[in-house]
Formats: structure tokens, sequence, C-alpha cells
């Protein structure tokens, strides 16, 4: 939007503002379309390496990297078919509503942290569609409503095996929202924010203020949230509804070319999201394991310039990891058999849920117990947290309400009060 | 401007001339009177020509400003520059009430052309009264007339020829043979033209009378065109008596003005009086409304005089000299007028003069006699029974506007309620083509006269011009399938769409027009515009008196049942399979001297709402400029407290905003009733029928207002008589031999009393209850949804309680 | 246009709110499927929230509701998934015994 | 700065457009709601027309609770679809269609609401206006969801930063409704799981 006013004394502002929001949609469909190739790219030859094989060599030079446009081609030119009994409408329109909301999960990802402290969000000029408040929250709703693009198409095919798939997608993707909830309120916790960049801005400077190793429970934390997380976005070994050895194709069985591909494309989207949503609650996000910007001086205090190209590493770093999450994710799929779907169940719901719950309660014990501890509670150096927190009160930049967890009543109460007259500072 | 009365005169007297020359040479103009249709034509035209003319030299003379600050979109945001500053503060200026200098007034062109008599002071005189909305009349009357007597060349072909009259049987057994009437017919409309023309321009109350009566009388010609029909004499008959109950009121109201005011003049004019001095005396409106009082309705001296005779006597008695009574009088006459005395005499004025319109516009209680007008020739009731001469009612409550006290105009707002109601109602279930259209005449007459009741003078004025156009065309389009099918009932059409294209198409946009179709906000037909103005305010009106609100209500309802009735006409005439093949391939489309007319109105029916390009002109800031002085800023009734609010209320934009989406909401909703059940049959009429059978004979009864009206005046009549009779022949001597046979009878009744009365009293009472349980016990239907709608219905009406009278009450604190 | 360049008012909020309410007691009144009528009793409480919201909303009203117009909306939007957990309850075992979810057909204990 | 440049044409204002966009989608939607047949249909429609109420709380300002009605409402349709698959029956003979009078029974009540409504909530003459500019809320830094959980727990923020206002109550939170409908909320699962159990054993035995 600060594009727009700079193009207004050309063209006419409208115009303007519509431009500018086209190119940003754009630059957001670009990525997710790149990440859909590249993730098909890979996945062939990852699940090759597994197999001890080569994967695709032929198209496009010795690493086959051509093969995904080479595919896309293929596809694209197919028949659009659609069968004689399905609702027609809906099962044409399904593709694209799991495409869309797999693409709004985007909208609210920061990709660099910005100046970290900075007084006014206005300037924080960090890395995010849209800045939301409540943008963990938002992730989670958002991407739970994926599921909501397979259940029509399942639908609207008109045949058994579609329905089937459909109804698997359904009740596993809702109940391992539960579990998965559960695990990001955990770094919520922590950082007392739903604030996405003022998470991965608390987790900056070395690896050991990364919340996975912020205590025990949190890292035992991060592997329940993989678990679900493959679970959520209907990866192997959790691929109940589109397994082919029970139900043709699942969902997808109805489906072929261009639409078949827009599932696809969603779903390796919801794989690089939810593996981005991961980097950011527990690996740090755009810090890597050694501040390394912070010690070039590429950071806001050093001047717009620094500032953007410590936020261009940022990126990177962030980039990265979740790339690694989705290698990751695809190394499971080649090396794991599918469950059965009475497994999958119970994995969630005597597993995952019981498990979660008590690495709730574990980090808040730990918190009242050890608070402010940091690298399983030993803590190497003073955390960068607090110190830049209080620097910033003392600025009334105010933060915003933030819950600290404190071992002592009364401490907490006069942190209330501290942060009241804070907010009486501020008017 | 002396060029206005003599453009306007000329255009008045052409009819007349063309009416005189077609009487005395009509049936020797041409083979068998065809002659009479051009010279006819040629006379309304030429007056078409020069009311043009007339409206050119108007607005050169008064030439429309840009419009004010709140009232279009455009100037609103134009706000922010500094030429809409101006323009701005002019207009709070003038709508703070500084009448005198800030507004500007345009004189009406007023002035008598010949005195018919004078007595002592008072006189009656020919004479004129022209204001923008004269004009805005005269060009209107003269160019929906001109397409009608154009069209009436193809309707009325039959005429020229011998006719053979299929409806009337005579005794022989045979069809009727009579000459055609074709020179007959131009002649009643030529008379027609210069009666209505005259009503207009007329410049005093008397001449509108006169002119009243006029086009009365040439009504009744044209619906008893056919004589020999029997149900044609009887509506013949009909309308012009339920016309002269509503006369009589009319009569009443100008003696009340002439004893209250001296005067039957609407301007003011000139007079020698008794020194031979030439002195200007007040008018009408003058004396109401007069400009030492801002222009704010007051009782005239002469009604406060009347009131107050008898104290007038005494003082006159008492005093020495006659200047000195005078003086005394003028002293206490302020304070007599602000204890309200003469304030009811001009309620009685009031009222008087809308009682004629009530007859003329056919309005509740006396709408019954326009339905069966239509036994008419179909342009006649384009002409006479929906564009002009019903809405000339409409006319003369704009015109007397400034005389109308708060009390009147909710008299008129009552009234003009429940005739757009009811009519709308049996206009749902009609089934008579022309029928529909003219329920659908008295709802939209019910709609301008609820507009004028509620304050809005150019809402109710404006509704007025483009209704003349929509539902001329409305007509026209339904004459010509008339025409090509040769019967009225719809039952009996269907399909008709690939045979008659262009009056398909025409009757679409009417019907699109009469909705109220647009596209919300942004642009719209005709009556898209002069509806929202309506519901404006309308909405303005209920928030101003809560404990009103209904009228509201039912105007937003009356809107779904307009788009509704409109649409069923159109789908069932037009779309869907033919239901009756013989009319069917009987029908074609019009010849072309019937379908230019339909062209030129409905292009006039979707424009008439727009302002023309690259300058300020357009229908509604043209009326405007005949707003009555002092009537903008609204008023308050000191009697029973409710507020007259003022008109531009409504045109600020968010009232204008919900309005319009209130109003399209509701032509939405009647035209998606109507495609599900007459377009694409996803609904069945029959089921509906079935489900609301009460209401539904209450409808297609009419509610039952000729059978009442039989009832209480008809029959009473005759059974009286009946009776008279009865008691000549046998009265005395059955008195004497049924008293004997009375006494027997008492015994026997005192026996049948105690057996059956007292005993079963106690019977009754058991049973009773019994009954009740019973009934009481359907009311748990179990069903769901009924529950649910039983749950809508009542927060409904819990809104509408709290609405009203909470408001209500808050408003007194 | 002027719609589109000036600001909200809360008036729009509630009239939307209404037609939300509408739409949804219409659903209720015409739907013969349990699930119908239940998918209206929805419309019908996000109506009623969006009022809430608007009613508390800072940027609409300079003397708002403030926080309690979310927290009420906020505790309806949870109550409202309680009243789906046990209407779908309801539904489901309505269908054990009957065989439909067609509302209509559940009128045993009629008068 | 925009109508320097263009004075005669008033910028845009985005949020009113956002607003239409949003608020049209909800009431078409819905509208397709009551009109749609199939109740697959009905509950996909449903889902847009939440999602655009969704939107319409993000742009008053409640994004906490616009991202709640995305999970819990839209999750909870999400339900009502799997249930509309399982229970509607697709047979012949089984038709839940609506006969036409009732259909026109429940537009009139129906539209007579809207009306009645619709004017109620344009009579406050202030709420047709627009908030005026020098009224406009400081864009508060501090974070609303916050302000929310701390409502939650017990304290009210907001009123620490306005004088206490004796007619709108104390500084006290919801923390004793939050708990009552925590609970409330065990009830319901517990209640909706002993409903919807099924009856093996009865079939069995």
């Amino acid at each position: 939007m600060i594009m727009a006013e700079y193009l207004i004394p050309y063209i006419s502002p409208w115009l303007a503002y519509l431009l500018v929001g086209l190119v940003q949609c754009g630059l957001l469909l670009t990525v997710v379309l790149l990440v859909a190739a590249v993730c098909n790219w890979l996945e062939r030859k990852v699940s090759a390496r597994i197999q001890d094989r080569l994967g695709p060599t032929r198209t496009g030079g010795r690493f086959g990297w051509l093969q995904s446009p080479a595919d896309g081609i293929k596809l694209l030119t197919k028949e659009d078919l659609v069968p004689a009994a399905a609702d027609r409408r809906l099962f044409l329109i399904a593709p694209y509503v799991s495409f869309a909301i797999s693409l709004a999960v985007y909208l609210a990802i920061p990709w660099a942290g910005g100046n970290a402290f900075s007084a006014d969000p206005q300037k924080a000029h960090d890395w995010t569609c849209v800045r939301l408040d409540a943008a963990v929250f938002f992730i989670m709703a958002v991407s739970g409503l994926e599921v909501f693009g397979v259940i029509l198409g399942g639908y609207a095919s008109g045949s058994k095996w579609s329905l089937y798939g459909a109804m698997r997608e359904a009740a596993q993707v809702i109940s391992y929202e539960i579990p998965l909830g559960l695990c990001v309120v955990i770094p919520v916790l922590i950082a007392g924010t739903m604030d996405l960049v003022q998470m991965g801005n608390q987790q900056s400077g070395w690896f050991w203020n990364w919340y996975l190793l912020h205590d025990p429970f949190t890292f035992a934390t991060f592997w329940i949230y993989i678990t679900c997380a493959v679970a959520h976005t209907n990866r192997a070994p959790f691929d109940l509804p589109e397994a082919e050895s029970e139900l043709v194709a699942g969902f997808l069985t109805e489906y072929s070319g261009f639409r078949w591909t827009i599932f696809f494309m969603a779903e390796y989207g919801a794989m690089f999201a939810i593996s981005a949503l991961a980097a950011i609650l527990f690996l740090g996000g755009w810090n890597g394991p050694i501040p390394v910007a912070q010690i070039l001086g590429l950071t806001w205090e050093h001047g717009a310039i620094a500032g953007y190209a410590g936020d261009v590493l940022g990126f990177c770093n962030l980039f990265a990891k979740a790339s690694a999450g989705v290698i990751f994710m695809m190394w499971l799929r080649w090396t794991l058999p599918r469950l059965r779907i009475d497994q999958v169940m119970t994995t969630c719901l005597k597993y995952c849920l019981p498990l979660a719950s008590i690495m709730l309660a574990g980090v808040l014990a730990w918190n009242f117990t050890l608070p402010g501890r940091m690298f399983f509670g030993i803590s190497p150096g003073s955390p960068p947290r607090m110190e830049k927190q209080a620097e910033t009160m003392d600025e009334s930049s105010s933060e915003g309400v933030a819950v600290s967890l404190s071992r002592d009543p009364q401490e907490r109460i006069a942190n209330w009060q501290f942060q009241i007259a804070n907010c009486k500072l501020n008017d | 401007m002396d060029t206005l009365p003599l453009l306007l005169g000329t255009a008045w007297l052409l009819p007349l001339a063309s009416f005189a020359l077609i009487l005395l040479f009509g049936s020797r103009m041409g083979k068998a009177g065809r002659g009479a249709g051009f010279v006819a034509t040629a006379a309304i035209v030429a007056a078409f020509v020069l009311s043009a003319t007339a409206l050119t030299v108007w607005l050169s003379a008064h030439p429309i400003e840009a419009p004010a600050g709140h009232s279009s979109a455009t100037a609103d945001s134009a706000e922010h520059g500094a030429a809409a500053k101006e323009n701005h503060a002019a207009d709070t200026h003038a709508s703070a009430g500084e009448t005198t200098a800030a507004k500007k007034i345009i004189p009406p062109v007023a002035g008598d052309w010949y005195e018919l008599g004078a007595f002592g002071t008072k006189r009656i005189t020919i004479g004129y009264y022209i204001d923008a909305l004269t004009i805005a009349m005269f060009f209107m009357v003269t160019m929906v007339a001109s397409c009608i007597h154009i069209y009436s060349f193809g309707y009325m072909h039959e005429e020229l020829s011998e006719v053979t009259d299929h409806q009337v049987t005579l005794a022989s057994g045979q069809h009727l043979h009579r000459r055609g009437r074709f020179h007959r017919f131009y002649q009643y409309l030529s008379l027609f033209c210069f009666s209505m023309l005259g009503l207009v321009i007329a410049g005093n109350i008397a001449m509108v009378f006169v002119f009243w009566e006029l086009v009365g009388i040439c009504s009744y010609f044209l619906i008893g065109f056919y004589i020999e029909r029997k149900s044609a004499s009887n509506a013949a008959n009909k309308a012009f008596i339920v016309n002269r109950v509503g006369d009589f009121g009319m009569i009443i109201g100008l003696m009340a003005v002439w004893t209250g005011m001296g005067t039957f003049s609407f301007g003011d004019y000139e007079m020698k009086d008794a020194q031979g001095r030439e002195t200007m005396r007040p008018g009408i409106f003058s004396q109401a409304r007069p400009a030492g009082n801002d222009f704010q309705l007051q009782a005239p001296d002469g009604m406060v005089k009347f009131a107050k005779r008898d104290e007038i006597a005494e003082i006159v008695q008492k005093s020495e000299n006659a200047a000195d009574a005078e003086l005394q009088i003028e002293k206490r006459i302020d304070g007599w007028r602000k204890d309200g005395f003469g304030y009811g005499w001009l309620i009685v004025a009031g009222l008087g003069i809308f009682c004629g319109c009530v007859g003329k516009s056919a309005q509740f209680p006396l709408h019954v006699w326009l339905p069966d007008a239509m036994e008419g020739p179909t342009p006649v009731s384009a002409l006479i029974h929906a564009a002009t001469m019903v809405a000339a009612g409409v006319y003369l409550v704009g015109r007397f506007y400034p005389v109308f006290t708060p009390e009147v105009l909710m008299v008129i707002a009552y009234i003009g309620c429940i005739t757009l109601f009811i009519a709308a109602t049996m206009a749902l279930v009609a089934t008579d083509i022309k029928r529909v259209l003219a329920f659908s005449t008295v709802s939209q007459l019910g709609y301008m006269m609820l507009a004028l009741g509620f304050g809005g003078w150019l809402a109710g004025i404006f509704h007025l011009f483009t209704h003349a156009f929509f539902k001329a065309l409305l007509f026209l389009c339904s004459g010509s399938v008339i025409h090509a099918t040769h019967t009225n009932e719809m039952p009996r059409m269907g399909g008709l769409l690939k045979k008659m294209p262009y009056t398909g198409i025409t009757m679409l946009i009417g019907c699109l027009a009469i909705a109220g179709a647009g596209i919300p906000w942004i642009i719209g037909l005709s009556g898209y515009y002069s509806k929202d103005f309506i519901i404006a305010q309308g909405l303005v009106y209920q928030h101003a008196n809560p404990l009103h609100g209904w009228l509201f209500y039912f105007s937003v309802a009356g809107a779904g049942m307009t788009s509704f009735y409109m649409f069923r006409l159109w789908y069932m005439t037009f779309l869907g399979t033919p239901r009756d093949k013989h009319v069917y391939d009987h029908a074609h489309e019009s010849t072309p001297s019937m379908l230019v007319p339909l062209v030129i109105l409905a292009v006039m029916s979707v424009i008439s709402g727009w302002k023309v390009p690259f300058t300020n002109l357009e229908l509604p800031a043209l009326l405007t400029q005949a707003i009555p002085s002092g009537t903008e800023e609204g008023a308050v009734s000191n009697l029973t407290k409710f507020y007259i609010p003022a008109e531009h209320l409504s045109h600020e934009s968010g009232v204008h905003f919900f309005a319009t989406g209130i109003a399209f909401l509701m032509a939405l909703l009647g035209f998606v009733l109507a495609t599900a059940f007459y377009g694409t049959k996803r609904l069945d009429p029959n089921d509906a029928r079935r489900t609301f059978a009460t209401l539904y004979r209450i409808f297609i009864h009419k509610w039952y207002f000729d059978e009442a009206y039989q009832k209480i005046f008809v029959r009473p009549a005759l059974a009286i008589s009946g009776w008279i009779a009865w008691l000549d022949k046998n009265g005395l001597d059955w008195i004497a031999d049924n008293s004997a046979r009375l006494m027997g009878l008492c015994a026997r009744l005192d026996d049948w009393f105690d057996r059956k009365f007292v005993d079963r009293l106690i019977d009754l009472v058991a049973a009773g209850t019994y009954r009740l349980g019973i009934r009481l016990k359907a009311l748990q239907t179990g069903s769901l949804r009924q529950y649910v709608m039983l749950l809508a219905v009542g927060l409904a009406a819990l809104f509408m309680i709290m609405n009203f009278y909470w408001n209500f009450a808050m408003s007194k604190m | 246009m002027e719609l589109l360049t000036q600001p909200i008012g809360l008036s729009h909020y509630l009239v939307v709110s209404a037609l939300l309410f509408v739409c949804g007691v219409a659903c209720m009144a015409t739907k013969r499927n349990l699930l119908g009528v239940l998918m209206g009793i929805e419309l019908v409480l996000s109506g009623a929230n969006l009022n809430f919201v608007a009613f508390g909303s800072p940027y609409l009203q300079s003397k708002s509701l403030g926080m309690d117009g979310q927290m009420i909306a906020l505790f309806v939007i949870v109550l409202a998934a309680a009243e789906a957990a046990v209407a779908l309850a309801i539904a489901l075992n309505y269908y054990h015994t009957h065989a439909t979810v067609d509302v209509d057909k559940a009128d045993e204990l009629k008068g | 700065m925009a109508t320097d440049h263009y004075p005669h044409m008033p910028p845009i204002n985005w949020p009113s457009v956002f607003f239409l966009f949003f608020a049209i989608t909800a009431c078409a939607f819905a509208v397709a709601v009551v009109v749609t047949g199939n109740i697959v249909r009905m509950a996909c429609y449903l889902v847009v027309s939440l999602s655009a109420v969704a939107g319409l709380f993000f742009l008053a300002g409640a994004e906490f609770l616009g991202a709640a009605q995305l999970l819990v409402y839209v999750g909870g349709t999400m339900v009502l679809l799997v249930f509309g698959v399982m229970l509607t029956a697709q047979g012949p003979f089984v038709s839940m269609r609506t006969g036409g009078g009732q259909w026109v029974m429940a537009l009139l009540i129906v539209c007579a609401l809207a009306v009645i409504l619709i004017s109620v909530s344009t009579i406050v003459p202030a709420w047709n206006k627009p908030l005026p500019a020098n009224e406009k809320p400081v864009a508060s830094t501090a974070s609303e969801s916050a302000r929310l959980g701390m409502g939650l727990l017990g304290l009210r923020t907001e009123r620490l930063e306005s004088p206490p206002d004796p007619a709108a109550g104390g500084m006290s939170g919801y923390l004793l409704m939050f708990e009552i409908i925590s609970v409330h909320l065990l009830v319901v699962l517990i209640g909706a799981a002993y409903l919807a159990r099924a009856r093996r054993r009865k079939d069995e035995g």
C-alpha cells in the first residue's frame, strides 16, 4: 500500500491501489505455484534417492529439473472430465476452494521480522501481507478450512470411493486439529502473544533462544506438532483419504487434468505453509542458529539498507527451514507404511491429544518454577526478550499487554500494575 | 410574460375548435368520418407543439439552477470544492427559513381573460394561473393525448365501417348491427382534451369545477361508447353517480372558500374598489399563506370573522359608527385567530375539496367506479382513466396544497394508504388484463395521495407524471393485446411474445418502470425515481410520527405487490405456453400506427426521471419551482400533535440510501415471487390460493365493496318503497289477526324456553368447555416450521409496538 | 458512488445483520431438513453477532459498547458451537428412530 | 494527498469497498442458503456466507473474533455437512420439498420482518452517518486479543485508560462467565456424546 502512494501522482488513486493489490496477489501466487512445482520435482528426487533410484533425469538436463513444467503441460492438455453422476457445480468449484484457502494461509505468514522492536507497527517493515494481531489463530482457522474443498470434491464426484475419501478426510482433519491447536498454544503461551512477527523476534539471537530448546516440554511438543501436521495435510503415513490400495484414489478418483493439478498444488501449498509455521513457532523463524545478521550489523538500528539486507537473510533462513520441513515430510512418506484408519484415529485421540495436554501442563509448570530460563533451563547469557521488552517499555512504546507468567503471585500483580501504568502513560 | 397565456390559451382552445368542427361536419369528413380523426389529431399535436414552446419559454425565463447541496450524490461529493461551498451556504441559508431575501420565489403568471360577472367586491372570471406545474401538466397531457390519438387510428378502425357487436344480442336473437362511430369517438376525445387542459390552466377554483364536470361528462360519454351493451351503460351511470357523491363534498368546499375568502381566484388579482382605484386583492393562496406571516398557514380573516359572527354582530351594535366597529374588529381579530377560530372552516374547505378529488381520482371509498369504467375502448382507458383525468384529483390536491391543514393532509394520507393497499390486493388476483391495470391505477393514485399526505408534494406530483407515461403505455399495450386476441382474459392468453414482440417488449418496459426497476443507487427507469421519492418521504414521516408509521409499512408492502401483479400480468400474457389455441393462432402484431405511440411512451417511461445530459434540466427540478411557498419546511398539527416533515429531509443521503434499498428489495421480492409462480412455474399458484383461501375470496370479490354498496344504499332504497306498498296492502289487517296468534305463541314460547333454554344452558357450558379444549388442541401442531413462523410474527409485532409506542412515549418526555 | 467514497456507518452493519437474520429465519421456516433448520440457526446467530460487533466497534461510533460487544459475540460463538453439538446429537438420535431427518414428521405429540 | 491531484474525484474509501464486497457476499449466499434445496450445497453456501461475516468482523476491528468465527462456526458447519451427507436419504420416495403456499407465507412474514428491522436500524440519525474524522480512535498499539484475554481473566484494561464511569460498572471482567461457559461446554460435550452414542448393547442383547 505504500507503493500505491508513490504511484498516485501519475495515475488515478483507485487504479494505483488496484494495480498494487494485483501485483501483490501475483507475487503471492507465484510463490505458491513455484513452491508446488519445485516440491513436485523434489518429491520425485527424494523418493528416488530413498528407493535407490535416480528419478527423472531426462527432461531438462541431468537433474530432470524441467520435469514439473513438462508434467504441468501434460496435465493441462488433458480432457477435463465431469462424471455424469456428479453435482456439476460443486465438482467444478471444489479444487479452487481448496487452492484459494491454502493460498489464504499465506496472508498471515511473516517472511522476515523487520525492525524487531519498533514502537509503531506501521514502521516495523515486517514481511507480512497482513500483520494480524491473532495471526496464529487465523492460520489455524484457515488451514482447517482447506478440508472443505476436499469434502465438496468428494461428495460432488458422485462416486462411493470419493465419498469415502472425503469422509475420512473430514474425520481425520477435524480430529487432528485439536492436538495441533494444543501444540500451537504452547509457544503462544511462552511468547505471550499471537502475533507471529513478535513471536519470531522473541527468538532472536543464538539458537538456544529457539522455543524448540526452551525446555524439554517444548522439545517434545515440536515432534507432536510434526506428527499432527503431517496428518493434517494428509501426507503419508496418514494419507487415508486417497489411499490407493483401498479407495482407488480417494476424493481424487474422478478428477483429472487441470483440476487434479489444482488439488495437488493446494496440498503442496499447505505442506509448505504448515512447515513455515513450525519454523516460526519452534525453530526461530527468520533467525538463524548463529545470529549472523546481528554480528554483521545488518539490523534496522543501522539504517534501512542494512535492515533490508538482514531481512533478505532472514527470509532465506525461514525458506530453508520450511523447505527442510517439507523434505522431512517427503522422507516420512517414502519410509513409513500407511496406517489403518482406526490406527490413525487412535494415534490422534489416544496418543497425540493426551501427550499434547501433558506438554501444556508441563510448560506451564516449567514457567512457574523456572521463569525466563532458556536452553533447557540453563540460560546461557541473559535472555534478550526480557531485556528488550524492558527497554521498549521505558520508551513507553507499549508492546501490548503481554501476559507474563511469574512464580510469585505478588510479583505477577506487580507486573500487571506496571503494565497498566504503562498503558496509562501512553494515553 | 404575455406569451405564456397566449400560447397555452391557444393550445387549450384548439381541441375545442376541433370538437366544434367534428360536431358540425363530423359524419361528412371523408369516408365514414375518417377525416375527423385527422382534424382531432392535428389539433392535439398542434397543442403539443404549443405546449413544448411554452415549456421552452418558461425554461428560458426561469432556468433550473444546479441542485442544492443535499439533493444529489454528485453535489455531496463536490462539497470539497470551493464552488460547491457557496452553493451549500446559499442552501443552508434558504433552509433556515429566510424566505424573503435568499430564496427565489418564482411568481406564477396569473390573470383573467374574461369577467363573467361581478357582485360588489366579489366576481367570477375566466382566468389562468400558470406556473411550472401548469406547464409540465400541459406538456404531459398533450403528449400522452397525441400518442393516444394516433394509436386510436389503428384501434378504432373497425368503427369506420358497419359494426356487428357480438356482445349485444337483440330480442330477435341476432347480434346488433349499427353504423360506425369513428368521428364521434374523436369528437369526444377532443372535448375531453379541451376540458382537461382547461382544468389545468384554470385560474380559479370555480373554473376548475366547471371543467371538472366537463371531463366527468366526457368520461361518461366514452365509458358508454358502446351504449348498446348493458354493462357499458351501467358502468357509465355508475361512474357518473359515484362522482356526484364526491362533487357534493366539493361544492361544500367551494361554499366554504367563497364564504371565508370572498374569492375563487388562486392568485392575487386587480380590482376597482368603491372609489374606482385599481387595487390588488389577495387570492386564495395569499389569504391562506400571507407573505406577512412568512408564508405559514393561517385562517383567513373572512373565516375568523365567520366563526365569530355573533360577537362581531354585538360589536357592531354597540359601536357608534361603522369605521369604529371595523377598527375594533381589526384589533381583536389576531387574538381570535390565535385562539383557533376559523381554523375549523379551513379544515372544512380542505376536506370538501379533497372529497371531489376522492371521487375523481377513485380513492377509497369511492373507488368502485374505475374498474367498471374499463368497459370503454382501451385508448380511452389509457387517456382518461389512467393518465390524465383520474390524475386530475391528484393535480387538484397538489394545486390546493397551500390551503390544506396538517389534519387534512393526515386524512389524505390515510385515504391514500387504504386505497393503495386494497386496490393492490385486488390486482393480485384479477384475471381481466384491463382490470389488473385499472386496480393498479387506483393503487398508484393512492400512492400519490399518500405521498402528498406525507408532505411530499414533489414526490406525489413527480409520481403523477411518471405514472402517466408508463400507465398510458401499459394500457396501450394491453389494448394492442386485446385488439389482437379479442379477449380480456389472461388465462386464455400466454406465449404471445413470439407473436407480438414489439408489444411484449414495450409492455415489459412499462412493467419494469411501474415496479421501479433499476440498478439501486445508480440508475433506473422513471418509476424507480418517483417511487424512491415517496418511500423516502414515508421513511421520514414514519420517523417523525411513529404513531402513524403503519402508513409507511403499507406503502412498502404496496411497492412489493405492484411489482408482483405487474409481472404476473406480463408472464401470464406473454410467456409460457399458449393456453388457448384459437386465441394464439389468431393473434398478430398490431399496425405501425399503434406501435409508434408505444415506442414513444416506452422511451418516455424510461427517461422521464433522468437528467438531460450537460444541463441541469430534469423533471423533479422543474417541478421544484412550483412547490407552494411556505410548505417546504413541513408543518405541525396543533390539534393532534403530529408532524408533517419537511420534504428536503427525505433527500438526505442516508434516508435516500435506505429508502432505495427498501424499495428495491420489495420490488425484487415481488418480481421473484411472480417469476416463481408464473415465470419458471417453480411454485404452484393454486397451492397458494388454497393456503390463503379466505383472502383470495375477499380479493376476488373486491373486498365486497360493490355488494356492500348494493346492500347499504341501493337495496334499502328499493326495499323502503317495497315496504310501504306492503304496509298499504296488509298493514292493519295483519295487526288484528296476529295479536291473537301472538298470545298463543307466547305461551308456547314460555314452555319452549323452559325446556330448551334453561336446561340446555348448563349443557352448553360443558360442551363449550369441551369444544374449546378441542380447538386449542390444534394449536399444538407439532410443526417446527410453523412455530418458527409464529416466532417471527411475534418478533415483528414486538418491534412494531416498540417502534411506535415506545418512541411515542419518548417523544412525549 | 457515495457508498464507495464515504466511510461506512453503523446502520450499514445493522442492515447487513438484519438481512442475515432474516435469511436465517426464512431458512428455519422453509426447510424441512433438520440440518437445514440448524443452518438457519447458525445464520441467525451470526446476524446477531454482527450486531454486537458493530455496536462494539470503535470505528463506527465514538461511544461504542467497547469490549463488551466482542466479548458477548465470543460467548455467542462458543455457545453456538455447544448448541450445534447437542442439536446434531439429537438429529442423530432422531434419525435412528425415524430413519429420516424431516422435521414435519416429528409431530407425534401434536394435539 | 490524493485529493490534491484529483479534486474532482474523491478518493475511494477502501474499507467501504471491502465492506460492500463482504456484505454483498454474506447476504447473497445467505439467500442462496434459503433458496437451494440440496443440503450439501446449502452447507457450502453457508460456509461462504459465514466466512464473509468473518471478513466483516475483521473490518470492524475484531480480528480475534473473525478468526474464532472461521474456526468454530465454519468448522461446525463442516460437521453439519458431513451429517448432511450421512443422514439425507437420496431415495426416490423421500421428498422434502416445501409447498408453494408455505413458501409464500414464510416469505411474506420474513419480508415484513426485514422491512421492520431495516427501518428500525436506520431510525437513529447518528447511526446513518460515518464517524466524524476527529473522533476516529487513535490506532492503539496494544494488542486487541491480549485485551480480550485479560478481560476473560478478570481485568478490563480499557477501563484503566478512561476515567471510571460509574454507570458502566466496575473493573471486573468476565472471569465468572468464562468459567461458567467452560463448565457448560464440558457438560454439553458429555451430553452430546451420551445422546449420540451407538446403542449396540441393546441390539446384541
